[in-house]
């Protein structure tokens, strides 16, 4: 297995090369430096900071410096919108907060959707079925915006006046696990809200895909019972489309949280980019956007090995 | 091609689906809406133009008496009064145009002696302390409002109707009409999905078929392609693209290129996946095996035999694709980073979020651009359901 | 359906439990705490040379202090010493300045200084504070303060800039020590404005131990004289200050009492009493141990923050005007007068306007036809309906670049000469003159505008004016480094901005049209006068008087036929503020009144 | 024969489904019983009705979509298993009534071990202890000719050949020691040798074990082969019931005669001739025939055919037929 890891990795690297090039390339479409210095700069000034930030420099050598950087993972660059405040900095506050923020989300929808999808799968074509897919179309059809904007009106604002004391944080964010529930919960919900229609039908697809098997049958004639067989025979079976939904999930839970974070007033990864692309602060794009596509690499690596655990048929080589 | 496709079993399954004749009506409707807008059935100088007071309601719905009140003295009292003001008060007054009322057709004096009096009332109503908690002042709203439309010419005919569909679904912050706004979006929204999901289907089908037909190093490019691509989430890349290329400055112009450009980039990806493994799917079947043996060029059995047999997958995924690039767009012009100067309803959603219209309660315009992108997207939603269901050969 | 039972039940008992679980952290400890916002993500940075918007002059004011600062309560504004024992000595007419510092001033405790014990200030701090705007390594956007107004430093600002080094310990021939205490500042010229300068957050004294233990790091880790000490901050969301302990004793305000004669020792004072802005009177400041600053980029968080009190006060965005206010009699809801809040207008120091660039080969230019075409542009301007859709109709719109309550001012805030907008019927008549009848042949008028908030809405109806005469714009969203870099490389035709005086002297507003400021200075007009030129050069070294107001006017006068911008609207803040928050009388054009506050804790749920 | 009370008695058995198209009968007054010991064959074309049949008796078919009309009985030890409740279905299904599917590749879960999966049997069924279960389960491992049973117990379904799959379905049908055995089509999938090899398995079973088995299959071969009586069904009816020999010596119904002449029969004389067929096709459930539904097929049909249906004539008990003109 190890064989494998580490060739799928070395398979990899063009694709990282790649994408550090296409971010670079993309940023210096256009100079930053002019709107950085603020009114009264003189072109001297916004000369010697192009020099300091390094635009000045051949792509090539600026190319080579963050491959070097992000492959020694280092991040001691400094910010340019943030003086004194280095990326790795940025990354140490922003990345923990970004998890406690999508990682219950995820963990959350993928559960709820899978029993609803089960559920659905399992009264395949009677009235709550039907009323299942009826609502997860509805869901679907609308707005992520609007249900933030929703979301954040009635959830927060309007419920914590309804019960007289807040329920939810409007907006904020504040570290520590006994605050959780009152920062994070609603932006989890809405976000579990969001994903729920997508990910609903498509774990129905596969439970119904796997009703129709005739291990099922067997399982059935050898006296198993429903629940034993859809969660232990049809769950299993299941599995790999399972995974490989939250595994494609996990970089959507990124985005999502993007206007989530944004609204809510959470310093997560997504708020940072945000603001780090309305200031034009590169290398925290450069390097956020490296550390996604690193994170999505090693997220497709560890689907394929989680098969291998889950589908004997599976073999890494 | 098509001719085939309507005559095929899956068709008729499809036509069974009475939900989904529903979905493609209202597909239909839609794009024909979004054609007529092309012709320009309704200008864009039609939805930024002002058509009465901000934030009136739709549906001709009566307001609490202080909004009334607010109502009638932005919308007609004021511009007169002002343009009497002015150095040629005669053509200033011709100059007033709300919609297609007018003012009417009196004397300067006249006209004066009007607005003199709507004045008067206008301070009786000032002293009143709360015009919604007191009753007795209702009387004296009333006229003040009769005196305010008296300013205004009787509208006939076609202006009559005009005015009252731009007042159907109330209007904005600005005064322009809602019901206009987002009827024009239709437009925005349709040229956006289509272009995107069109040329990303085409794309993505191209190298996806190239890949799975042509194995070796194409296979290998391409599959690095949608690795990379893939790799950074579709919502960075997305604002990256759009931010690139929106305020470079001879791209500045309003222009929707940034938007596809980005949606295309990040789009191709799912297709070009799906239709690469179809192929290799199609590549083992007799049929090409056949042509091969036949002797006929690699291109022409890609294009000719493989290519339109991957037609539904292309299907399916345009139409996810196009619920994709419409609730994008939203999501990019929220950032501002989309739609520039066209109304779209991701500029009504943001208008309507920056504006607080949530916050005091005025939803129309971000219900009306909601249900309208909320009746399409399901349209869609629907339809690709149905297709998946017609293309599925398990299905009954 | 037994199957399902147990996994939705868990969901439901596990929803409910988190639900009821959900309260908000209690994080006030007893103390007493600020919560107050920030509309922007906030400042970049906590170095004070590097600040310009007023969000880095809020969150600077917390930490460092200025040698002057204005006086709070009092109306107009008027100076008094911060870290001076008393006001300056002004000598030699108006060239000299003495300064005396206050002896019982230190800095905060920080491990910068030995042992961790925070230094007296001394005479040498305030110099090397003065110095750091000079160095180009800091990125100072403050310089212009300076500029041409001290002896020696712009010479010693050219020397250091390109040596290989910086050298702060070189003399400036402006910069006197007499001893630890006291210095003269000599300056070039008696500018008037430089009292104002000593009252700018950018001039805020700061030890240079810290500057050179944090070096870079100091941005974030700022260690100065003021009534508070950051204690975190997430950038783009939260800071959090709290109460210096070691802080040097100031007082509150003292209570001046009538005036023998009965009447008010300024204007406004028996209203301040009443609301109790004396009743901390005399008191050891600050009055609250902690100050959470949020940063909000959107209003609707913020606002319904504040509908739930947890805010002291905030500013009403015009979008909610119609919620909090009874448009009509410009009154507060009396919903919102039970809850005890109170609103307090602030009318900014604020002159937004269109600008034209004057080195434009369309649009600019000096002739008639030039002058006719621009002139026409503005007649065509609605600045009513911009004021009434998106600011309720409470800005004022004025004529001329100089706001109301300054020298110079038009009465009634007319000036007849100006083209004042919507007037199309001159309009026309102005663009037939300029040769362009009904726009005919007019080229495309480029128009860069910011691309956040409601700019594009206002764009469109910026749009939606000129079309009625015929002139075609050609909207430009950009975001604001564009924008900027537009307006700086004279690539903007026409653009749309704000400028918010930083000191309340007219002199401020009549610099931007100062020839030698042309782009990439502070004169995006690119307005070039040789008299217009000679009059600027000539009130710089005014003080206040009837003589300079009339050369004020007529300044102003110039510009308003010259049309190199149209405007002029200055707008209104509105606050509104909680009954708990004591002593709170906003005010914009400084920022240090946090340590003024007061929370009454009784009223705190 | 016996005149002990048959161990499974179909009475009346009509099985329909729900469609798009409206609710069709697959079977249709289908009687029939076994008894202890006995090998039952039912035979008919694909689509006749053999394996709703089989999976009615076990009542596996799909409860939203299928229904059992009210006459019907299905009599088993006692119980009428048509309107048995689930849970008492749970406990006579893979303890006394087993099953053997057709394929065997798809039959058995992939994702569980062959242990795990015979395991999972005499959990439901049997008090024993894991370890006691585990020795039971090699014991039948064994007991079906799987070499290395230790080993095979802890591989996978991928990682054996179809014909070990197939014995392994058999173990775990018999794992339990159940008083029937319903085959559907057992061999259908496998090899002609592997054929012969799983068929003399389950007679050998069965004279171990006396067991029961109702064994469904196309193959008129596998039923000379192995059982005592035979069902012949065409589309959802019995057509004709006998014991073995007599049917093949003596086939009364034109179908039956029919299958019987599509068995090709080893030797020189049928060399020149075409093996003869069967026109047409088993009629759609949506557009069944008037009268008998093999009319349009039948060679011997007569205007009463196309008019009228046959009965199942009432000879004796152990043969019977569905023709009005039976052949002899």
């Amino acid at each position: 297995m190890w064989a494998f890891v580490i060739r799928r990795l070395i398979y990899n690297i063009p694709v990282f090369l790649a994408i550090v090039l296409m971010v670079m390339s993309l940023l210096r479409v256009r100079d930053p430096v002019p709107g950085m210095m603020g009114k009264q700069a003189t072109a001297a000034a916004i000369e010697s900071k192009r020099h300091e930030l390094g635009l000045d420099r051949p792509f090539v050598e600026q190319y080579c410096t963050l491959v070097q950087q992000m492959v020694t993972l280092d991040f001691s660059q400094e910010m340019w919108t943030q003086p004194g405040m280095t990326v790795g900095e940025q990354l140490r506050k922003s990345v923990p907060i970004s998890l406690l923020l999508t990682l219950p989300a995820l963990v959350l929808t993928s559960v709820i959707s899978l029993v609803i999808g089960m559920l659905s799968a399992f009264y395949r074509g009677q009235w709550l079925d039907k009323l299942l897919v009826f609502l997860a179309v509805l869901g679907m059809s609308v707005s992520f915006l609007v249900y933030i904007i929703f979301g954040q009106y009635f959830g927060s604002y309007q419920l914590g006046r309804l019960l007289g004391r807040p329920v939810f944080s409007i907006h904020g964010y504040e570290p520590g696990w006994q605050n959780w529930c009152y920062y994070m919960l609603l932006p989890v919900l809405i976000s579990v809200l969001v994903s729920m229609g997508y990910n609903t039908r498509f774990y129905r697809a596969v439970m119904v895909e796997e009703t129709g098997r005739d291990y099922i049958t067997t399982a059935k004639s050898k006296g198993a019972s429903s629940s034993k067989i859809m969660f232990v025979h049809m769950l299993r079976n299941a599995m790999i489309p399972i995974i490989t939904r939250i595994m494609i999930t996990l970089p959507l839970l990124v985005t999502g949280s993007i206007l989530l974070e944004r609204f809510f007033g959470i310093p997560g990864m997504g708020d940072a980019l945000l603001s780090a692309i309305s200031n034009n602060d590169f290398p925290v794009i450069e390097v956020f956007s490296s550390i996604f596509a690193g994170l999505f690499i090693c997220s497709i690596l560890l689907t394929d090995v989680l098969y291998a655990v889950f589908d004997p048929r599976v073999r890494l080589q | 091609m098509f001719g085939r496709i309507l005559k095929s079993r899956e068709a008729k399954k499809l036509l069974r689906d009475k939900l989904a004749i529903l979905a493609m009506l209202v597909i239909a409707g839609y794009l024909m809406v979004a054609l007529a807008l092309m012709c320009h059935a309704l200008s864009l100088a039609d939805c930024s133009q002002v058509v009465g007071p901000s934030n009136v309601p739709g549906l001709f719905l009566q307001e609490a008496p202080e909004r009334r009140y607010e109502i009638a003295r932005t919308s007609m009292l004021g511009r007169v009064r002002r343009a009497l003001q002015r150095s040629d008060p005669a053509a200033a007054l011709a100059e007033i145009q709300l919609g297609r009322v007018r003012v009417t057709d009196k004397s300067l004096a006249e006209l004066q002696a009007m607005v003199a009096s709507a004045a008067a009332l206008q301070e009786q109503l000032q002293a009143v302390e709360s015009l919604d908690d007191d009753p007795d002042a209702l009387p004296l709203l009333e006229s003040f409002e009769r005196q305010v439309a008296a300013l205004a010419a009787p509208l006939v005919g076609r202006d009559w109707w005009w005015q009252h569909a731009a007042l159907l679904l109330g209007t904005d912050a600005q005064g322009r009409s809602i019901c206009f706004r987002a009827v024009y979006s239709i437009k925005v929204a349709v040229q956006i999905g289509v272009v995107t999901a069109l040329v990303s289907v085409l794309l993505g089908a191209v190298l996806g078929s190239m890949a799975g037909y042509f194995g070796g190093w194409i296979d290998h490019l391409v599959v690095w392609l949608v690795t990379t691509f893939s790799s950074i989430p579709n919502l960075v890349l997305l604002v990256i693209i759009a931010y690139a290329f929106t305020a470079s400055d001879s791209d500045a112009k309003d222009t929707l290129l940034p938007v596809y450009l980005a949606f295309c980039a990040t789009f191709w990806i799912g297709t070009c996946r799906v239709v690469r493994g179809e192929t290799m799917k199609l590549k083992q079947l007799e049929y090409v095996q056949a042509a091969q043996t036949a002797g006929f060029g690699s291109l022409r059995i890609l294009f000719r035999h493989v290519l339109p047999n991957t037609s539904h997958l292309m299907l399916i995924n345009f139409s996810l694709l196009l619920i994709g690039a419409i609730k994008s767009e939203v999501i990019l012009s929220f950032l501002g980073l989309g739609v520039k100067s066209q109304p779209s309803w991701g500029i009504m959603i943001r208008d309507a979020g920056n504006n607080g219209d949530v916050m005091t309660g005025f939803f129309w315009q971000i219900g009306t651009a909601t249900a309208l992108m909320f009746v399409l997207v399901l349209a869609f939603n629907i339809l690709s359901d149905a297709l998946q269901d017609a293309f599925d050969p398990k299905h009954l | 359906m037994i199957m399902f039972r147990l996994p939705t039940l868990g969901i439901c008992v596990s929803g409910l439990v988190l639900l009821l679980g959900c309260a908000p952290p209690s994080r006030d400890h007893g103390e007493k705490t600020l919560h107050l916002p920030i509309v922007s993500s906030g400042p970049n940075s906590l170095d004070p040379v590097m600040g310009s918007s007023q969000y880095d002059s809020k969150a600077c004011s917390y930490v460092y202090q200025t040698l002057l600062q204005y006086h709070y309560l009092r109306r107009p504004l008027e100076l008094k010493p911060l870290l001076l024992a008393a006001m300056p000595q002004v000598l030699g007419e108006g060239t000299i300045y003495r300064f005396r510092l206050r002896d019982d001033v230190y800095f905060h405790d920080d491990p910068c200084f030995p042992e961790g014990r925070g230094r007296r200030l001394v005479t040498e701090d305030v110099f090397y504070s003065f110095k750091r705007m000079a160095d180009d390594r800091n990125q100072p956007k403050g310089w212009w303060l300076l500029k041409d107004t001290v002896v020696g430093l712009d010479a010693y600002r050219e020397q250091q800039n390109n040596a290989e080094t910086f050298d702060y310990d070189a003399p400036v021939e402006g910069f006197r020590r007499i001893n630890d205490q006291e210095f003269e500042i000599h300056l070039k010229q008696p500018l008037y404005r430089f009292m104002y300068t000593l009252a700018m957050f950018q001039t805020s004294v700061v030890p240079r131990e810290a500057v050179e233990f944090y070096q870079k790091k100091f941005a974030r880790h700022p260690v100065g004289t003021g009534p508070f000490l950051l204690q975190d901050w997430e950038s783009g969301s939260r800071m959090t200050f709290v109460r210096n302990p070691q802080y040097w004793p100031e007082y509150y305000p003292a209570d001046p009492g009538l005036r023998e004669d009965g009447t008010e020792p300024y204007p406004g004072y028996l209203e301040d009493r009443r609301l109790g802005f004396y009743q901390d009177a005399d008191r050891r400041l600050p009055l609250v141990d902690r100050v959470e600053l949020g940063m909000y980029v959107n209003y609707q968080p913020m606002w319904l923050k504040f509908r739930n009190r947890e805010l002291d006060y905030t500013t009403v965005p015009a979008e909610n005007y119609a919620e909090a206010y009874i448009k009509r009699t410009r009154k507060l809801r009396q919903d919102y007068v039970q809850q005890g809040i109170r609103s307090v207008p602030v009318p900014l120091l604020d002159l937004m306007y269109y600008g034209f660039n004057l080195e434009d080969p369309d649009f600019g230019g000096y002739d008639q036809q030039r002058k006719c075409l621009r002139q026409a542009i503005s007649c065509a301007i609605d600045w009513e309906e911009r004021n009434e859709v998106f600011y309720n109709g409470l800005n004022l719109i004025y004529d001329g670049p100089i706001p109301p309550s300054l020298d110079g001012h038009p009465e009634g805030h007319v000036l007849p000469a100006a083209y004042r907008g919507p007037d199309l019927g001159r309009a026309r008549r102005l663009l037939a003159r300029a040769g362009y009848p009904a726009g005919k042949g007019l080229p495309k008028l480029v128009y860069y505008t910011g691309r956040g908030g409601r700019h594009p809405e206002m764009a469109e109806m910026t749009k939606r004016h000129v079309a009625r005469i015929g002139v075609q714009l050609d909207v430009r969203l950009v975001d604001f480094s564009t924008l900027m870099d537009a307006v700086r490389n004279k690539r903007a035709p026409f653009f749309g901005f704000a400028w918010g005086s930083d000191y309340p002297d007219a002199e401020n507003n009549l610099q931007l049209f100062y020839g030698p400021y042309k782009s990439p200075g502070s004169n995006n007009f690119n307005y070039d006068r040789a008299e217009y030129n000679r009059l600027y050069e000539r009130i710089r070294v005014m003080s206040p008087s009837p003589q300079r107001t009339e050369l004020y006017e007529r300044m102003r006068d110039m510009v308003v036929e010259d049309v190199p911008f149209i405007g002029s609207m200055g707008r209104t803040r509105n606050y509104l503020i909680h009954d708990r928050l004591q002593n709170c009388k906003p005010v914009e054009i400084f920022h240090n009144w946090t340590k003024y506050l007061n929370v009454d804790k009784r009223q705190d749920d | 024969m016996n005149s002990s009370p048959p161990l499974l008695d179909v009475q009346n058995l009509s099985v329909g489904f729900h469609t798009d198209r409206g609710d069709v009968t697959a079977i249709e007054d289908v009687s029939f019983q076994v008894r202890g010991g006995e090998i039952l064959g039912i035979v008919g074309e694909s689509g006749c009705g053999k394996s709703v049949t089989s999976r009615s008796i076990m009542r596996l078919l799909p409860e939203r979509n299928s229904f059992i009309g009210p006459e019907s009985k299905i009599l088993f030890g006692g119980t009428n298993l048509a309107q048995a409740a689930e849970r008492t279905m749970r406990t006579i299904r893979g303890n006394r009534i087993a099953m053997i599917f057709q394929e065997p590749m798809t039959a058995l879960n992939p994702v569980f071990t062959i242990g795990w999966q015979l395991d999972e049997a005499l959990k439901y069924h049997t008090t024993l202890k894991k370890q006691a279960r585990r020795q039971h389960a090699m014991e039948m491992l064994r007991t079906v000719e799987i070499p290395h049973p230790e080993q095979r117990y802890r591989e996978y379904p991928h990682q054996l050949s179809g014909g070990m799959r197939q014995r392994v379905v058999i173990a775990l049908a018999l794992c339990c020691g159940p008083e029937l055995l319903i085959a559907d089509e057992p061999t259908t999938a496998l090899d002609v040798t592997i054929q012969a090899q799983i068929l003399r398995l389950m007679d050998d079973l069965r004279k171990k074990h006396e067991t029961a088995v109702v064994l469904i299959t196309h193959d008129l071969g596998v039923i000379a082969q192995v059982c005592d009586r035979v069902i012949v069904m065409y589309a959802g009816q019995i057509v004709e019931t006998a014991d073995v020999q007599t049917l093949f010596a003596n086939p009364q119904h034109p179908y039956t005669k029919a299958l019987l002449e599509s068995i090709p029969q080893p030797g020189p004389a049928h060399h020149q001739t075409r093996l003869p067929t069967i026109e047409g096709l088993v009629p759609s459930l949506f557009e069944l025939p008037s009268g008998c539904r093999f009319h349009d097929r039948c060679s011997y049909r007569d205007p009463q055919c196309v008019a009228q249906q046959p009965q199942l004539s009432e000879e004796t008990n152990l043969r019977k037929v569905r023709c009005f003109f039976p052949l002899s």
